[in-house]
């Protein structure tokens, strides 16, 4: 097998950091913290490369261009580095209210469809749309589920007498969602881990270290 | 790691056992396979089922459209999907648009195609099978876009040649000229792009491939709007067995089926425990 | 038409909202009396763990999440909670004399506001010069190089009370167990359900779903966001109207899909 | 000065939100022309405040040096800054920039394998706090026992091959209790956002009027 130096290298350069990373689990110690390092200056680094490729493709090409009200976003952002100066601090205001203003239009135009509408349409057709019998009664089941999740999340009585109970049956709804959600990432998370050993055991160890991949 | 206190009774202490012995259970079962793989059976799930069947009812020469958006981080979830399905879809004489919804995605996809599935193995040409369209940042907007002008989106494939110069897609320039739409997401909610984009507005035959812990918002649109589905590694390797090409899963599983025995055990552990202390006094 | 078809039933519930917040927010700042509130416990847990923080020396962590600074998304509103938080507990700790270490989010351009806000806890409580601007840590970019460096700060310098409240995603797993695992007191939630399991499991007091919106009303101590959970109520019960209506029209054979699509 | 520093924000923000809001609920093509302007904005805004970041870490990255001067913390002072340069320096000096096979060998030796070691180790922060709560300790935790364990043993391929019933079962609980409870909360979590929201459109949301 032809042997690529370089690959080679980003074995034992990969398993480095794997192991890095996996040691935080047993203790602090200086191999983790050494790799915590590294990574925060490659992220930042990819980052700050990537959002430059963003500003010249998008704000200061177009300006060369003519496009000038591009200008507009580049100041104001620009304009949050005077967070920096304590006596024109102030001026970061600006960019942070023209992002939280467009950022709060887009989010009451998507959830007030995405998210109450279209769900509470979803809970009747639930029940009204159901062919079956097991459907129909499967509709019920989220109906009820749905309506008394919410009033787990009354806030303005005590949750005593009705209002407790369904607060209560609500509660248990919430908390088999919770533990499904739990089941869905652990699988994953397993998954995620078993590759990282088949990394270290078929790539590191078989390939790079011992030369029989 | 545990803090030190009084002597505790053998009830206390199964529910306190430090959790490194859990971590290091579980990895030395997770490692057994992998040095040793059993070849555990599967069982074919109804979506792997409907979402083969999505590829191979297709005629020869339909053109499929990879709508390919994977992180390198989530590629262990994945890979088995990826392979095993792209080799699906040359074996059966399909045509192949791919394009790259996220930065790695063009990264992942160079990689697999060239290195481990390798159309050419299968008699097909780039340009005249398969083409490869670069990475942008569609979004659902994009999506929209490309279903109706995909020259608006990518005006040329990775290599820098105008669609126009692509043989394969000469009389291909929006939803009209795809048979079938693959849609490949990791975030969860992006399901929705498909239905919206693709599935209502054109009646798109559509399947999606996505992360395990996405099965769950895929699942309500199966099988009237998507074909079929697979999320995680697992059911990568339900159509690794189903469409007879073994591939990264089979290890996969394995080393699920016995890594998830440490945790069982440790749960059961911690019942007893919790048992013992209410009903049993001192242990 | 001046409005879009398809968006009949968003601006009505938009507009029940509105009326509902100009009606309560105008009777808080008339200084009338607002409905009572239930007792959220994780409210009280916080300053419980500022004071265990301080027993044990160990100073109090507060994080908005690795991709917790959204100010132009659809989790904005999160953003703002979080904010709030933050100044409370910077508030708190300037109060009771603990030292506060905030890991910020990637998102770069909300520096700004979550530097002022944690500064004007401080000024506010009379001790600015408790203010260390090097534990206003940040990390790069995405969850991976996050968690790594909440848990070496943990690990590095002790956890009192770890108050992670804000926008989450694969982040909170980590860095919640850490935090147990190191001795911590972990309190906190998010408004992402499908990651409020990890707050549920591993938070020693936790705020569910919802939860953070109320409590970062309460925290605030403000009438007119105290008066935000008031409207809420409104929009569940327009919610439960909506819920019957749909009922009640399918039961008698109307087209349900059709009806909510205008 | 206070205009300046409190009501001008203020008012940009509200005109940013309604404009945005306008583009939604009227049919007009200057309004969503208006919107596609002020979002690819946002883009530009974020970008150019990157550097920030950066600030803010080296001067967390020195006074922590600072405070401990010692050999260790001087090679945890440096770490950061070398492989910043030498991601910069590999992403800006080849052919192809970012998409150099240089650039792309750092990132799938050291990004890659970071990113997916970190998502590695959450089965076991998981799988930790499972031995803790997952306890037949009241009706709640059952639920959240149950929910938990059937879904697990549903994906691992083994155990629906002994136990067929864990199929049904296991998307049972995904698609009726689990919907369930989810759309409860997504509807209560929606609620609370568009109050917030609508406050700061208000000009009264105090975390952006006293920030």
């Amino acid at each position: 097998m032809k042997v690529n130096f370089w690959e080679i290298l980003g074995a034992w350069v990969g398993a480095f950091f794997v192991i890095s990373v996996m040691t935080m689990l047993w203790k602090d110690n200086p191999y983790f913290r050494f790799g915590q390092q590294a990574i925060i200056g490659a992220t930042i680094a990819h980052m700050v490369l990537f959002n430059m490729k963003n500003v010249i493709n998008m704000a200061l090409i177009p300006i060369s261009k003519g496009q000038l009200l591009l200008i507009i976003p580049f100041i104001l952002g620009l304009m949050t580095y005077t967070r920096l100066l304590k006596d024109y601090a102030w001026i970061a205001k600006y960019p942070t209210s023209v992002l939280v203003g467009v950022g709060v239009g887009v989010m009451i135009a998507g959830t007030l469809r995405g998210q109450i509408i279209d769900q509470v349409k979803a809970t009747v057709m639930d029940v009204f749309a159901a062919t079956t019998a097991t459907d129909t009664i499967n509709g019920v089941i989220i109906a009820v589920g749905t309506v008394t999740a919410i009033t787990f999340w009354i806030f303005t009585r005590e949750h005593t007498g009705a209002l407790g109970m369904s607060a209560k049956i609500g509660r248990v709804f919430l908390m088999i969602s919770l533990g499904a959600n739990w089941a869905g990432e652990e699988v994953w998370y397993l998954t995620q881990m078993i590759g990282r050993l088949i990394f270290l055991i078929e790539v590191f160890i078989k390939g790079a270290l011992l030369g029989i991949a | 790691m545990q803090g030190k206190g009084p002597p505790r009774s053998l009830w206390e202490r199964l529910g306190e056992i430090d959790y490194r012995w859990l971590y290091a259970l579980s990895l030395v079962l997770m490692v057994i396979p992998i040095l040793r793989p059993f070849g555990l059976p599967t069982v074919v799930s109804e979506p792997t089922k409907g979402y083969y069947k999505a590829i191979v009812d297709l005629p020869p020469g339909s053109v499929v459209a990879v709508s390919f958006g994977s992180s390198l981080a989530l590629l262990d979830e994945q890979e088995a999907q990826f392979i095993a399905t792209w080799k699906v879809y040359f074996q059966h004489d399909l045509k192949v648009i791919f394009y790259c919804t996220y930065a790695d995605s063009m990264i992942i996809l160079n990689e697999e195609l060239d290195k481990i599935v390798k159309p050419e193995s299968y008699g097909k040409a780039y340009g005249v099978d398969y083409v490869r369209l670069p990475y942008a940042p569609l979004g659902e907007s994009g999506e929209a876009a490309f279903a109706t002008n995909i020259r608006g989106v990518y005006p040329t494939d990775i290599y820098g040649t105008p669609l126009d110069e692509i043989p394969m897609m000469k009389d291909i320039n929006d939803h009209r000229g795809i048979d079938l739409i693959h849609f490949q997401y990791t975030s969860c909610t992006d399901v929705e792009f498909v239905i919206r984009q693709w599935v209502v507005p054109y009646g798109k035959k559509a399947i999606i491939t996505t992360l395990g812990c996405c099965g769950p918002m895929a699942a309500p649109y199966y099988p009237t709007q998507i074909k079929g589905f697979l999320s995680g590694s697992g059911m990568g390797t339900e159509l690794e067995v189903l469409s007879g090409n073994p591939g990264p899963g089979a290890v996969m599983s394995d080393a699920k089926n016995l890594g998830i025995l440490g945790l069982l055990l440790f749960l059961l552990l911690g019942n007893i425990s919790y048992i013992g202390k209410k009903f049993g006094g001192k242990g | 038409m001046i409005i879009r078809t398809g968006t009949y039933f968003d601006l009505l519930f938009l507009i029940v909202l509105v009326i509902a917040s100009w009606y309560y927010m105008n009777k808080a700042l008339r200084g009338e009396k607002l409905p009572s509130l239930r007792k959220i416990p994780a409210i009280d847990a916080i300053s419980e763990g500022v004071g265990r923080s301080i027993e044990t020396k160990r100073p109090v962590h507060y994080a908005m999440g690795a991709s917790g600074g959204q100010l132009y998304s659809t989790l904005v509103s999160m953003t703002l909670t979080s904010i709030a938080f933050l100044k409370y507990i910077s508030k708190l700790c300037a109060r009771l004399g603990s030292r506060l270490i905030v890991h910020m989010p990637y998102q770069a351009e909300s520096i700004p506001l979550i530097e002022t806000t944690a500064r004007e806890g401080y000024l506010e409580e009379g001790k600015p010069e408790m203010f260390r601007l090097e534990d206003m840590r940040y990390y790069g970019q995405g969850s991976l190089t996050w968690s790594q460096g909440i848990t070496s700060s943990f690990a590095q310098e002790g956890v009192g009370l770890n108050l992670e409240i804000g926008i989450f995603y694969s982040d909170c797993p980590i860095s919640l167990e850490m935090a147990k695992i190191m001795g911590g007191m972990n309190v906190g939630g998010t408004g992402r359900w499908i990651m409020v399991y990890a707050f549920a499991m591993m938070c020693d007091y936790v705020f569910l779903g919802e939860e953070i919106y109320a409590a970062g009303a309460v925290v605030s101590e403000n009438p007119l966001m105290l008066s935000g959970i008031v409207i809420e109520e409104v929009g569940k019960i327009f919610v439960f109207l909506l819920l019957a209506i749909g009922f009640i029209l399918a039961a008698i054979g109307m087209d349900v899909g059709a009806f909510f699509a205008h | 000065m206070s205009f300046a520093r409190r009501e001008l924000p203020t008012i940009i923000l509200t005109a940013c939100g309604v404009l945005m809001l306008l583009a939604f609920f009227t049919p007009f093509e200057a309004f969503t022309t208006i919107k596609g302007t002020l979002t690819s904005w946002t883009i530009v805004v974020a970008a150019t405040s990157t550097w920030l970041g950066f600030a803010y870490m080296s001067y967390a990255q020195y006074r922590m040096y600072q405070r401990n001067p010692t050999r260790i913390q001087l090679i945890y002072f440096i770490t950061p800054f070398a492989f910043f340069s030498l991601f910069l320096i590999v992403g800006i000096s080849f052919p192809g920039n970012v998409s150099s096979p240089q650039y792309l060998w750092l990132l799938s030796s050291i990004y890659q394998q970071v990113g997916a070691t970190i998502y590695a180790v959450m089965f076991f922060t998981l799988a930790s706090s499972a031995y803790r709560t997952f306890t037949v300790a009241s009706i709640e935790s059952i639920a959240l026992l149950l929910g938990g364990v059937i879904y697990t043993l549903r994906q691992i391929p083994l155990f629906p091959v002994f136990a067929p019933w864990l199929v049904p079962v296991g998307e049972w609980i995904l698609l009726v209790p689990n919907v369930g409870g989810g759309r409860g909360a997504v509807i209560c979590a929606a609620m609370a956002a568009l109050v917030v929201g609508i406050r700061t459109l208000w000009g009264k949301e105090m975390t952006m009027v006293e920030a």
